[in-house]
């Protein structure tokens, strides 16, 4: 796919929306005004976005407990995002879900998952969907280093490539898992190493670089609509936050976080590279960014605006007959 | 026309109507076609190990997909599909296995659409066989139905007989939201008139397969034998039982259980299961509530114990509820 | 002498008892130590991510083992280390993960001993937190002891309060079964009086926690503080209930249960998970079978709804059992 | 360890047992004698021989639903294990566990499972209590490649590795999983190539040569009682006899099996080789297959003429204390 100025000042769009999209949330949680578990991505924005950018309505992705990057890089919109975190009847999911369980299947957004591993295998059956109905879709699992020492990796890799599917396995590895750093639980120095178990191709991108992200998930995707079969694509990146709002962060060197944040920041890097390149003005990106500021101003009023769910919701949606 | 067919021929000519009628059904599973051996000459497929989904392969070859043993990615990818735009009919060879794939129910398939404010529905159909009396021993003899029927977001069915399983089988994979059909062991060598053609029967309705004023027998899957051979036997002292076929252990009708105790006032449930946290203590536990107004007598559960199933035919035989011990308990109650 | 602490303190205290008195105790779970990050300068241990196994790993550095994110494996390595000789005590986080981990349970821990004629034993304890209230939506919310409790060979026990916390806990590392221990997170935060030193409480016993000859109210884990008060607002109109704690879930104290019915006719429990296959329908199920001479009214189950736990504050709240809801109960009974 | 004539006859003694203990089996059940799930582990008798002649009373085995080779291998008793098969009192699990439940924790057998791939973390609990108790033993894992699909295998060894357990996982890839091929399944060639994912140590022995294993397992075992961690050893084998005892074999092409039998039957080799190399005489082996032969005898009669379980025993060894 080419990467046109259009596109790219998409990707930074999602880019920025996603970081200042966190930022708020941050606010908000600690100023009491948002509930609930959040898990950050900010850092890692150039892994989703990177590898959305090649997506489109016939393909799904399937999230983590950190998954507000990927709905936002998916086209998800941010005031259903906003609302649903703030547990109103306009949010994405009417409140029902909350940050980790963010939806959108209108989107192709199979969700957020509370449950490290999970959404493996459902992006395995989204692309099985999509090979034996001919959709021309892929099946995109985004998950973490800790995750892929979860039973369902395993399974759900070694199905993928006896079925020869139309599926992306993105492996973000940042580093840690909870409060423990992936070296600790990981025995191999590239998670990638793990797709030979399953004779899969495999690569690994930067993952705080959106070009090489873009390039290395562009080639695994066509594969993947080719016929060609499964990629496990790791992403080397960082989680600039704790594990989760509120976390004291005790157990990392402050160090480590600053020197990333410095030397990698994935939004630095692009806006670098991109107008060094020539390829978009730094104006267009600072006028994004206010759009962008603006864009989430509204979304908080209008989920702070909105109603409550009735409580009388609680008893709905369980199924869809009966 | 009915036919006699066995409770697995029922089953696979279920498959064969859904597959027929709707391109997006699939099964998957272990051996559900009988591996890849089978396009090497002088074999032939086996359609799982109890022989069940024979002949579908042929029929629909890209439709039925032998997997890796490797229930978790099984569910996972069977749940992930559903909410796609496939109608997967998962086999989980024994529900005992649920100890290695639960996630896909508990936490994916039963609440997608919940978590998801209404947006998602997951038409998944999962098969499994359950029960004791095969000398399978303890970890290929559980009755688990419990544990689906429990979460909320999941349906469990269970039929007692070849016709019934061919309805309910049908109506399962049809339904919009993730159906558990249990193939209770003792149903599946049962054979019996079965209609030809497609029909649905409606999940969450009991049946009453016998009438009778003096007490309810409840039993689904295996036990409803039970309970008629019960009902036969104490006929023969003059109490007439009334069998009640609950079908569906999820939904529960309520209201067939609350008729006929109303009827009754007096109840026994019948269930291959042990006793806690299951759906005799349910069914109970209702009786108590809803219908205490009726009750004349205790409401008895005979169930397996509270024991893991063991090997030797002897205790086997002597863990599974039967047409004696629900005599007794029916006597015992006064 | 008492002092104040936390049920996390407590269990953290129970823990460090545990392991000084028998080098066979370890712990083992994800972060129960905080990461290998714990050797960096200028870093901490979290032990565990609500903290509660803080400054084991100090203690006793070679005991208090950080597993991978693979709660298959910590819990089948866990029972594989108890069955041949140590005594292990596994966190599982959070209790909706027994949908990636039951088989160590379901079919392993609860099995062995009976599978092989006795001989072996698994000393195992699964500490693990359930309950809603912290917004924490559908996947990590939920009440699943039902689960263990419904499985032969295993116990599930489950303190209302930091003592019992410490006791229970000590009894269920020392006992040779394997035991479930659930943290109920409205008592995880909960403090109170915690008597210093070593001592534990009887698995399988409950606890009357308020007399009354009215009706009995029985609660577990975080039902009981509502229980009281719903006893409390009872008793401004007159009405005396009696609480009762069950702490164990299984084995289950039917004689506490009934003696408590004997003496008020009424009976409500209160459980904080949904309604199918629980313990609410156990204990309604034991009242109107060996109980039933003593039922002056319907037993009612206030529990959560037959729906997942949903993340809106609003609905959060109307989805968990109240004092409120406890009260009409016992109201409309009559 | 140095293979002695003693140590010879015995292996030879322990493969000839299980060979002609199952061929009894299949008898009883084919005559209706006996009940139950049976799996037959003939064919793959050089596996459990050759790696449990390394093993003593520390060391702890985990098996699977095609048990009766491992527990003969590490030392159960054959009229113990008649019994049990036979449902009666005097069985080694006194009738409670039958064929896939086979178990002697005093033999240090951790027992058959019915659960494929259960056995392995149970083998790493072993291996872990003998760590931490530094009692000098391993923990074995037998398993076949279709448990290599199974999270718990995944699981289990990363967990391993991580901790640098002394451990081993023996693969039995026999080709088949019940009614499926293994490269059907297995998408790669040689399952010890998953020891990657784990860096971890990882072997391949011919399965059917019980000096080969011998060799190969030693190393492991070597390594493992160091401290040097585990390993993965892949043990390439055949299934003489269908998955259970009853399957039609339908779908296996009959000249494969044949050929593995007439060419590579490991206890013609293993006599091939130990008489040409003069290590013992072939009537020496004569001998034991005599020895063996009447023992079954005797523990055929013997099972046939011991009680039953008393029917009160279904409710005892549930738990034990209360
Ligand atoms: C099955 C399961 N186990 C444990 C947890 C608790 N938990 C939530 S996030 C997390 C760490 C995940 O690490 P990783 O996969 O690397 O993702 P990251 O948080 O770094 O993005 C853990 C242990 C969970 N939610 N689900
Ligand atoms: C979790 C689980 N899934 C499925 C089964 C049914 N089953 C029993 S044996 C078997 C095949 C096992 O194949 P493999 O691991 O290669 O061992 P082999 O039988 O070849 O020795 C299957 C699928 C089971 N017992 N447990
Ligand atoms: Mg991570
Ligand atoms: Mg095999």
């Amino acid at each position: 796919m080419q990467l046109t100025r259009e596109r790219l000042l998409d990707a930074y769009r999602k880019m920025r929306t996603i970081r200042s999209f966190e930022e708020k949330l941050q606010e908000l949680v600690l100023a009491g005004k948002m509930a609930g578990f959040l898990h950050l991505y900010a850092g890692e924005e150039a892994v989703a976005v990177g590898v959305c950018a090649h997506l489109g309505a016939r393909d799904w992705v399937a999230s983590t407990h950190r998954g507000h990057g990927h709905c936002i890089a998916k086209g998800v919109g941010v005031a259903g995002m906003m609302a649903e975190l703030f547990g109103r009847r306009t949010g994405v999911c009417k409140g029902k879900g909350g940050s980790m369980h963010i939806a959108d299947m209108d989107a192709g957004m199979l969700g957020a998952n509370g449950i490290v591993g999970a959404g493996i295998p459902l992006a395995t059956g989204a692309a099985l969907t999509a090979k034996l109905k001919k959709t021309g879709g892929v099946g995109v699992a985004f998950f973490g280093d800790g995750a892929s020492n979860q039973g369902q990796f395993h399974e759900s890799l070694n199905m993928a490539q006896n079925w020869k599917l139309p599926a992306l396995y993105v492996v973000e590895n940042n580093g840690w898992g909870e409060f423990t750093p992936t070296e600790f639980v990981v025995p191999v120095s590239d998670i990638a190493e793990r797709a030979r178990s399953y004779a899969m191709h495999a690569a690994i991108a930067d993952g705080m670089d959106f070009f090489d992200v873009f390039e290395k998930a562009g080639e695994a995707i066509e594969r993947a609509r080719r016929g060609d079969g499964p990629t496990l694509l790791e992403c080397k990146t960082y989680r600039f936050s704790g594990h989760y709002v509120g976390d004291t962060l005790a157990y990392r060197p402050k160090e480590e976080a600053e020197a990333w944040k410095q030397r990698r920041d994935p939004l630095e890097r692009f806006e670098r590279r991109a107008v060094e390149a020539g390829l978009v003005d730094a104006d267009d990106l600072r006028a994004i960014d206010g759009e962008v500021a603006a864009q989430l101003d509204a979304a908080v009023r209008a989920a702070e605006a909105a109603p409550l769910p009735d409580v009388a919701d609680v008893l709905t949606d369980v199924y869809v007959s009966g | 026309m009915p036919r006699i067919l066995s409770t697995g021929q029922a089953i696979n000519e279920a498959l064969a109507i859904a597959m027929e009628s709707d391109p997006d059904v699939i099964l998957l599973g272990e051996d559900v076609a009988g591996g890849g051996a089978r396009e090497a000459e002088g074999t032939d497929e086996m359609g799982g190990v109890l022989g069940t989904t024979k002949g579908l392969v042929k029929r629909f070859p890209e439709r039925v997909l032998d997997t890796p043993i490797s229930e978790m990615g099984i569910l996972g990818t069977a749940v992930g599909a559903a909410a796609t735009g496939l109608r997967p009919v998962a086999e989980l060879m024994f529900i005992d296995f649920l100890g290695v794939c639960l996630d896909p129910l508990l936490n994916q398939a039963a609440k997608l659409r919940y978590m998801f404010g209404g947006k998602a529905r997951v038409p998944l159909t999962v098969r499994t066989v359950c029960g004791a009396g095969m000398r399978a021993a303890a970890q290929h003899s559980q009755s688990l139905y419990w544990m689906t029927a429990g979460i909320p977001g999941l349906k469990t069915v269970i039929p007692s007989n070849p016709a019934d399983a061919k309805g309910l089988l049908l109506a399962a994979i049809r339904d919009d939201d993730p159906v558990v059909f249990c193939e209770a062991k003792g149903v599946l060598m049962q054979r019996g008139d079965v209609p030809e053609g497609d029909y649905t029967l409606p999940i969450g309705q009991a049946k009453v397969v016998r009438a009778g004023g003096d007490v309810t027998l409840v039993g689904f899957g295996a036990t409803v034998a039970v309970a008629l051979a019960a009902a036969d036997a104490l006929a023969q002292d003059g109490t007439q039982a009334e069998v009640l076929d609950l079908r569906s252990l999820a939904p529960l009708d309520e209201a067939a259980i609350l008729g006929s105790l109303e009827k009754t006032g007096r109840l026994v449930v019948v269930d291959e299961s042990t006793p806690r946290c299951g759906i005799a203590s349910d069914v109970a536990a209702l009786c108590v509530d809803k219908g205490f107004d009726f009750l004349n007598a205790p409401v008895r559960r005979v169930t397996a114990p509270h024991t893991p199933v063991p090997f030797a035919a002897i205790l086997e035989d002597a863990f599974r509820p039967d047409a004696a011990k629900v005599v007794a308990a029916v006597r015992e109650m006064g």
